[in-house]
């Protein structure tokens, strides 16, 4: 291997989901032994590029070059032959498989399978000690964290062998402290001379790991610089192409009578597992209460009981009425009923139906509405559509047209009516869950002086968002949560992001 | 953007998977060394070719109207009701115990009285399923399919051991008496000077499945009940969101789905029998299946698909008496026709998605 | 219940209970891999009626065997083709497949054979008959001796009428069936194969992303489904029976999927399930109606009872029966 | 042109639909004229396919079975022109309807003495199809001519269900047979359509003897059918088809006098059946048919003498 050619090499990459051009002719280079970070924003390709060289996906165009030869990798047995390792951003494990059974599959010795496991605990054990990856073998993947889950992931990666490590936002589920270890982790394997590829969101990770980084957006590839010649601000303004000013005008906040008191609230998902652990907290009239925290750490499951859409215990009290955690009047329906309206983290899974008009989500949550019945039977659908005008005008959605099916609109517009639905009616308290998730920053600035304006009016507003700078920015007060409990409160004035970054970590820094 | 403008999905798509089963059916009318050309002939004669013929394939076309309904609005929940023959049965039972032990005057009020029971049965056959699926997560389908033989069961008990009057030999409940009888089109017909065929078994019922449909566009298309079962069907988590009960989304569209399934016993039971008989459903419920399957769960499209099946089963029932071909080819061609518009529908989807892509892009 | 009456029973539970079995472990290869099958039915009743129809034309049961199992393996491949290939939705699928094979079966009868949809007779060479055991009382002595053979078992020690009447004497195809088990169980939990196998059917981009085929991994399941349906068919119209009527198998595929739920989809729960089953329908298929304590069961809850259990034990009174949890998806790696 | 409607266990049941097929086809090549037919699928279809012949003007329609009573009588008075004919019933109305029935009673006497002669191990079997009087009536009739011979001879007797599958059940027929085998029958008689394929099979198997029904089956296994009861609706149809649309109606019982029941003697049974038990069997029909000997007939007060059901 001569020290020019380049570990890997794409040239003009290509791949159409349908109508949407994920990755439009992308090339990069990466050389042996670098870690290469890739940024860039949601949706804008990431993913499905390095989908791509795993074999995951088949581009429609496009070469890729593995140390220098020409490779066809038409799926992922060709990318492992290759010494191509990933990690994906959904982890690709069998739930109730065993560590040392997920590590095997695919890459067993012989047809029986005894043989396979024994070589592999062995070789695990091994590289245990290596790298400081301990797991226990015959853990159940589902009766482990996600951290550990990763690890596993990294272990199937090593024990095939691989040269090349790809790893799709793997500090996103992470701690502070585990994103650390992991990045020693990866520090080592490059001192051994492999080559990783980076995707992150996060660009103080770009700064302090990689040694070169790609910047996407939209589909396409906008610059490859060496990360020691650029800075935060450059890459951001790569990202999402033209200066970013994520400074929100508002006026300061005359917090009013309490709308929200919740206390010791506590939540079980679906496996009967306590997310939220005992939360108090309050939101007043005309003040925005910001949750940060790295996502899984309660916060879902905490904007889903106050909306109604899953059981909880405690007490919370909506403008000093109790509401029910559950059983009867616990649902979404009785919540609306009570004032509060509920912007979801996920728009497309819960805030919309994406098979309905937009008229008929204008109704979502909302179709028992007088105003939009005919009569005792029927709706009214005729004044669905003049609100769902009225409201797209307002809101700015492109296009403004009712009849176009959610599914058709872009992420930023979809948001854009869900907000507006939410907004306008007028709520007491607002819940908003990750408002600009994958948003352009016009929509993003718009959606925000939307929620500022709600605050100004009287309303109280819960904002949960993983994002810091959107947390600092639109929080009047700020809160962070950490493993279901909240680490304390802070104002945004008075702290930064080295101190919210601490408590999200499960440190409490200054409280001391 | 769509990939496919919607007339395509709505109506090209069902037409093109139709053609592909029409022509498999052909082919193996061929294989069996007979005439298509003359069979398809038989078919159109003996099935709309008389009033005796409109008569038999409306008086089917009612079944699967309410059997396509009832399979219709449970895929609007996004389930698969496959238990309408079980819910019909235990409609028919309904029918029969209203007909037989209450002194109907007229046979409008029976007719209301034995729709709403029959209903009422076909609900109540739904509703365990339902429950276990809404509460417990048990598959729909399996526990469909289960209720089915369990209700075949209980009817074979009803008839032998409870409801055949002393001394018949066949396990049959005994005739409905006259003030039940329902019109058929003969009689309704005759009036306006119509003159219909006599014998055949089409009914006033068939005006009430007429009416289902109507009702069941206005459910599904114009009520709050209808959003909300639409918008549980999309998606469950908006649902939840939007404070729509699972659990009673999942109940109600499922009992209206066995009631529906339960009232196509007006139509067999009372209108064409006037007697319970053992499996009068005829696998009337599993064609509800390819019926709302074809008229992509759309009542008009459920209308015109049972009417297709009417003169399917009835072409098919000519076929078998004036041929040696056997009834069960009615039953292939309902197969393909599952096969081809429910199953392999990507089959016929993917390549015409690529093309109105490239048709797209060309004009771009 | 006397000790003879009781073996009898037994004996025919075993009969009844190899196509449940047989179509159960079918099942269940095809389910643990991610493929929901309610088809069961329809590929035995095609296998039933293509064995039966090659060993009435041939005179040789074991030609009729193989083209039993490659008529069910086309539908198996079918099915393949719309669950795998073009992603479409298996239960439907599987519905369609049980109406083609109730249809044409009868179709193809009618046009080979004109006696109404049935096959002739199978005699001879055309059917399964018992395999008798060294030391198994059996017809052979019943005819040196020139006494019945019901005769000659009741005089002999308990032991020897068990393995006489219980364990020798079936058709190959029982045994095959009982072996299947521990193949299956062997295959499934001891082999590389199988662990990707149970792989695909909880996550198939676990097994995607880990160089190895889903759609491979998935017909070859499927394969393996049709080829034990096959033998499950081929087995009802060639030893339990003598030829092909229509609808043979009377619900028993459903029942087999019964039973495969019972089992939650482990094999050797399954062959208990089957038993089971076996063991109500040998009942129901003796007795019209059963006297226990006082108390009349009439036949219809005898044949209602696999479902009614089943239905029991999905609403998780039984403890939860859990499926594969990739089971019933198609495989969709682009929207 | 006349029309032949087929009841559910199906024209090649070997059995009962097969006798009147075999009629019909006798009386087709006898005349060369030709005829409709059809197989029911179930029983919601018998009102059809009785209206759809008598619409295209088929006559005489003959229909099979005594589930076509409540159709046929539903049905009939539509089509005054035209003439039905149906076996099995003798109790409905209709001035247009043939109703024939046989005194199966007798000709199951006759078999049930052969039962009793061929028994070595003095316990005989009797499958019956569907649970109805009219099986009964034939296992009545069999029970007297068994204890006619042998006093003290067991008589096993097993129905295949209640409803009309079980005419089409060789499975449960062949179970029910090694029921009674493992309970010491020897000779098995099958009167249940269908389903008798299984019984005669399984007996074949287990080398024990069987008599068949309706038609002769002495065939199905060479032999090993001791004999069959013959039910000569083969006949019944011929002359119904040979009348044409001017057969006459009215009801009409066919007994060993008539020749309308009897026993099976060919060359697959020669060996079984030795002279002595041939004399003894045509002595009986004689004095049946004198009235010497009169067979209770379970009809008469829906009990058996001789056995329990
Ligand atoms: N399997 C798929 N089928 C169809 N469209 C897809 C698929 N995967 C991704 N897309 C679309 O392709 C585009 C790029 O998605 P991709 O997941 O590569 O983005 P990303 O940069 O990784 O975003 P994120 O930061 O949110 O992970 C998006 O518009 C997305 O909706
Ligand atoms: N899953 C999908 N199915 C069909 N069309 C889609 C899908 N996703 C995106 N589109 C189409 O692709 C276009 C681009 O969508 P995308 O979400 O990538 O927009 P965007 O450029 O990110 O805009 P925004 O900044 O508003 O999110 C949309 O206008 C929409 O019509
Ligand atoms: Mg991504
Ligand atoms: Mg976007």
């Amino acid at each position: 291997m001569t020290g020019t050619s380049p570990a890997i090499e794409l040239r003009g990459i290509s791949k159409a989901f349908g109508p949407v051009q994920a990755n439009k002719d992308i090339s990069i280079r990466v050389m042996p032994g670098t870690i290469h970070g890739i940024i860039g924003e949601n949706g804008a390709g990431k993913s499905t590029l390095m989908s791509i060289l795993y074999g995951f996906y088949k581009a429609d165009a496009g070469e890729i070059f593995i140390n220098g030869k020409r490779t066809e990798i038409p799926d992922s047995q060709a990318a492992i032959a290759a010494g191509i390792g990933m990690v994906f951003q959904h982890f690709k494990l069998v739930e109730n498989f065993t560590v040392l059974e997920n590590v095997v599959l695919g890459a067993e010795d012989g047809r029986l399978l005894r043989p396979s496991l024994a070589k592999a605990r062995k070789i695990l054990g091994e590289l245990a000690v290596e790298y400081e990856l301990n797991v226990d073998p015959d853990s159940r993947i589902d009766r482990i964290g996600v951290g550990m889950q990763q690890r596993v992931e990294i272990l199937k990666a090593l024990y095939r062998q691989a040269d090349i490590l790809i790893l799709d936002e793997p500090t996103g589920v992470l701690t502070p402290a585990e994103a650390d270890q992991l990045f020693r982790i990866l520090d080592r394997l490059r001192a051994e001379g492999k080559t990783i590829i980076l995707i992150t969101h996060k660009l103080r990770e770009i700064m302090e790991i990689t040694d070169t980084v790609s910047v996407m957006r939209r589909g396409e590839m906008t610059a490859t610089v060496r990360t020691a010649g650029t800075g935060p601000d450059e890459l951001a303004e790569l990202m999402v192409g033209r200066k970013v000013l994520l400074r929100v005008d508002k006026a300061p906040a005359s917090p009013g009578k309490t709308v929200l008191e919740v206390q010791n609230l506590r939540v079980r998902d679906q496996q009967g597992v306590e997310r939220v652990k005992g939360i108090d907290l309050t939101v007043r009239a005309g003040e925005i209460l910001g949750v940060a925290g790295v996502a899984g750490n309660g916060q879902s499951e905490l904007l889903e009981v106050l909306g109604g859409m899953r059981p909880g215990a405690g007490t919370v009290m909506l403008n000093g009425v109790p509401l029910a955690l559950e059983g009867r009047g616990s649902d979404g329906q009785s919540r609306r009923a009570a004032g509060l309206a509920h912007v979801p983290e996920d728009r497309q899974r819960e805030g919309l139906i994406m098979e309905f008009h937009a008229w008929e989500n204008v109704a979502f949550g909302y179709h028992h509405d007088p105003a939009y019945q005919r009569n005792a039977m029927l709706m009214d659908n005729a004044a669905l559509r003049r609100d769902t005008q009225a409201k797209m005008e307002k809101f700015d959605v492109r296009p403004p047209d009712p009849w176009l099916t959610a599914r058709n609109f872009s992420g930023g517009n979809q948001q854009k009516i869900v907000v507006a639905r939410e907004i306008e009616r007028n709520p007491d308290l607002l819940l908003v869950g990750q408002p600009t998730r994958g948003v352009d920053i016009g929509a993003i600035e718009f959606i925000h002086r939307q929620i500022v304006a709600l605050r100004d009016q009287g309303a109280a507003i819960l904002l949960v968002s993983v994002e810091l700078d959107e947390i600092l920015s639109l929080s009047d007060r700020i809160a962070v949560i950490f493993d279901g409990r909240m680490m304390g409160e802070r104002l945004p004035a008075q702290t930064d992001e080295t101190e919210l970054g601490l408590l999200m970590a499960g440190v409490s820094g200054k409280a001391a | 953007m769509d990939k496919m403008p919607k007339w395509a999905d709505v109506v090209l798509i069902p037409l093109i998977s139709l053609i592909l089963a029409a022509a498999l059916s052909a082919l193996v009318i061929l294989a069996i060394g007979e005439d298509p050309v003359a069979a398809v002939r038989l078919m159109v004669s003996g099935a709309l070719g008389s009033t005796y013929g409109w008569g038999y394939t409306l008086y089917y076309a009612t079944n699967f109207m309410f059997t396509g309904l009832a399979v219709a609005v449970a895929f609007h929940a996004r389930m698969f009701n496959i238990g309408g023959e079980g819910q019909a049965m235990l409609g028919g039972l309904g029918v029969a115990l209203m007909c037989l032990y209450v002194p109907w005057p007229h046979w409008t009020l029976a007719l209301i009285g034995a729709s709403t029971l029959a209903a009422l049965f076909g609900a109540a056959w739904a509703a365990i399923p339902a429950w276990l699926q809404a509460k417990r997560g048990s598959h729909i389908v399996i526990t469909t399919i289960m209720f089915n033989f369990i209700a075949s069961a209980v009817l074979n008990y009803v008839l032998v051991n409870l409801m055949r009057p002393q001394g018949s030999m066949d396990p049959a409940t005994a005739r409905f008496p006259e003030p039940v009888h329902l019109p058929t089109l003969h009689e309704l017909l005759a009036p306006i000077g119509i003159n219909f065929s006599k014998a055949a078994p089409a009914n006033v019922s068939l005006l009430v499945a007429v009416a289902a449909c109507v009702l069941v566009w206005l459910l599904i298309w114009r009520t709050r009940l209808g959003y909300e079962i639409r918008a549980y069907g999309h998606s469950e988590t908006g649902a939840l969101y939007a404070g729509i009960s699972p659990v009673r989304i999942t109940m109600i569209a499922m009992l209206i789905s066995g009631g529906l399934a339960g009232m196509m016993a007006i139509n067999n039971v009372m209108g064409e029998a006037e007697r319970l008989v053992l499996n009068a459903t005829e696998g009337a419920g599993f064609i509800g299946i390819a019926v709302a399957l074809m008229g992509r769960s759309h009542p008009f499209g459920v209308f015109l698909a049972a009417i297709l099946f009417g003169f399917l089963y009835q072409g098919g029932a000519e076929l078998a008496l004036w041929t040696s071909i056997p009834r069960e080819l009615i039953v292939v061609i309902q197969a393909l026709v599952i096969l081809f518009t429910g199953a392999l529908d990507n089959m016929v989807r993917m390549p015409l998605e690529k093309l109105f892509l490239s048709l797209r892009k060309g004009r771009a | 219940m006397d000790f003879l009456t009781l073996i009898q029973v037994f004996d025919s539970t075993v009969r009844l209970s190899t196509p449940l079995l047989l179509a159960c472990l079918a099942g269940l290869f095809s389910e643990r891999a991610g493929i929901f099958d309610i088809g069961l039915e329809g590929k035995m009743l095609m296998a039933a009626f293509f064995s039966a129809a090659i060993a009435s034309v041939t005179g040789s049961v074991w030609l009729g065997l193989l083209a039993g199992i490659a008529a069910s393996m086309v539908l198996a491949g079918l099915h393949g083709l719309a669950s795998i290939t073009f992603r479409g939705n298996q239960l439907i699928s599987g519905v369609a497949i049980n109406f083609l094979a109730a249809g044409m079966t009868v179709l193809i009868a009618q046009d080979w054979f004109r006696q109404g949809g049935r096959t002739p007779s199978l005699i001879g060479g055309g059917r399964f008959g018992g395999l008798e055991f060294p030391g198994a009382i059996g017809p052979a002595d019943a005819e040196a001796t020139g006494r019945p053979v019901s005769e000659l078992i009741a005089g002999t020690n308990p032991l020897h009428q068990v393995y006489s009447d219980l364990i020798s004497g079936h058709s190959i195809l029982v045994y095959v069936a009982f072996l299947a088990v521990p193949a299956t169980w062997w295959v499934l939990f001891r082999t590389r194969f199988g662990l990707r196998l149970r792989a695909v059917g909880e996550n198939p981009a676990a097994v995607d992303t880990s160089g190895v085929s889903v759609v491979g991994l998935r017909y070859a399941a499927v394969a393996i489904c049709g080829l034990l349906c096959g033998i499950a068919g081929a087995y009802l119209a060639t030893a339990l029976q003598a030829g092909f009527v229509k609808d043979m198998t009377a619900g028993r595929g459903f029942i087999a999927l019964a039973a495969l739920i019972f089992a939650k989809w482990r094999p050797w729960q399954a062959m208990w399930a089957c038993l089971l089953f076996g063991f109500l329908q040998a009942i129901a298929l003796r007795y019209q109606n059963i006297d226990v304590g006082g108390v009349v069961i009439p036949v219809q809850v005898m044949d209602a009872l696999p479902y009614i259990l089943t239905v029991v034990i999905l609403a998780g009174f039984v403890g939860k029966a859990i499926p594969p949890r990739a089971g019933g998806e198609p495989y969709v790696k682009e929207r | 042109e006349p029309a032949l409607i087929f009841d559910l266990g199906g024209k090649f049941d070997k059995s009962f639909n097969e006798a009147a097929f075999t009629g019909a086809q006798r009386w087709a090549d006898e005349t060369g004229g030709s005829f409709r037919e059809i197989e029911l699928q179930s029983e919601a279809q018998r009102e059809q396919a009785l209206r759809r012949f008598a619409e295209a003007g088929a006559n005489p329609i003959i229909t099979m079975g005594f589930a076509m009573a409540d159709p046929l009588s539903n049905v009939a008075p539509d089509y005054p022109d035209t003439k039905f004919v149906v076996v099995d019933v003798t109790w409905i109305a209709g001035d247009n309807i043939r109703q024939i029935g046989f005194a199966e009673h007798e000709g199951s006497y006759l078999v049930g003495m052969l039962a009793a002669m061929a028994s070595k191990s003095g316990t005989v079997g009797f499958v019956g199809g569907m649970d109805v009087p009219l099986i009964r009536h034939f296992g009545c009739g069999y029970a007297q001519g068994v204890k006619s011979v042998s006093p003290d001879a067991k008589i096993i007797a097993n129905m295949t269900g209640t409803t009309p599958a079980a005419w089409n059940d060789p499975v449960k027929g062949s179970e029910l047979t090694k029921a009674q085998i493992s309970q010491g029958a020897d000779v098995v008689y099958a009167a249940a359509g269908g389903t008798g394929v299984g019984v005669l099979q399984t007996a074949a198997d287990e080398g024990i003897l069987s008599i068949g029904v309706d038609s002769n089956q002495n065939h199905l296994h060479p032999g090993k059918v001791l004999t069959s009861m013959l039910k000569r609706v083969d006949v019944a149809v011929y002359d119904a088809m040979k009348a044409g649309g001017e057969v006459e109606t009215g009801v009409f019982v066919l007994g060993l006098a008539e020749d309308g029941v009897g026993y099976a003697l060919d060359d697959n049974n020669a060996a079984l059946i030795s002279p002595e038990m041939k004399a003894a069997v045509d002595a009986a029909r004689e004095q049946i048919i004198s009235g010497e000997l009169k067979v209770t007939s379970y009809y008469e007060n829906d009990s058996c003498p001789v056995l329990d059901f």
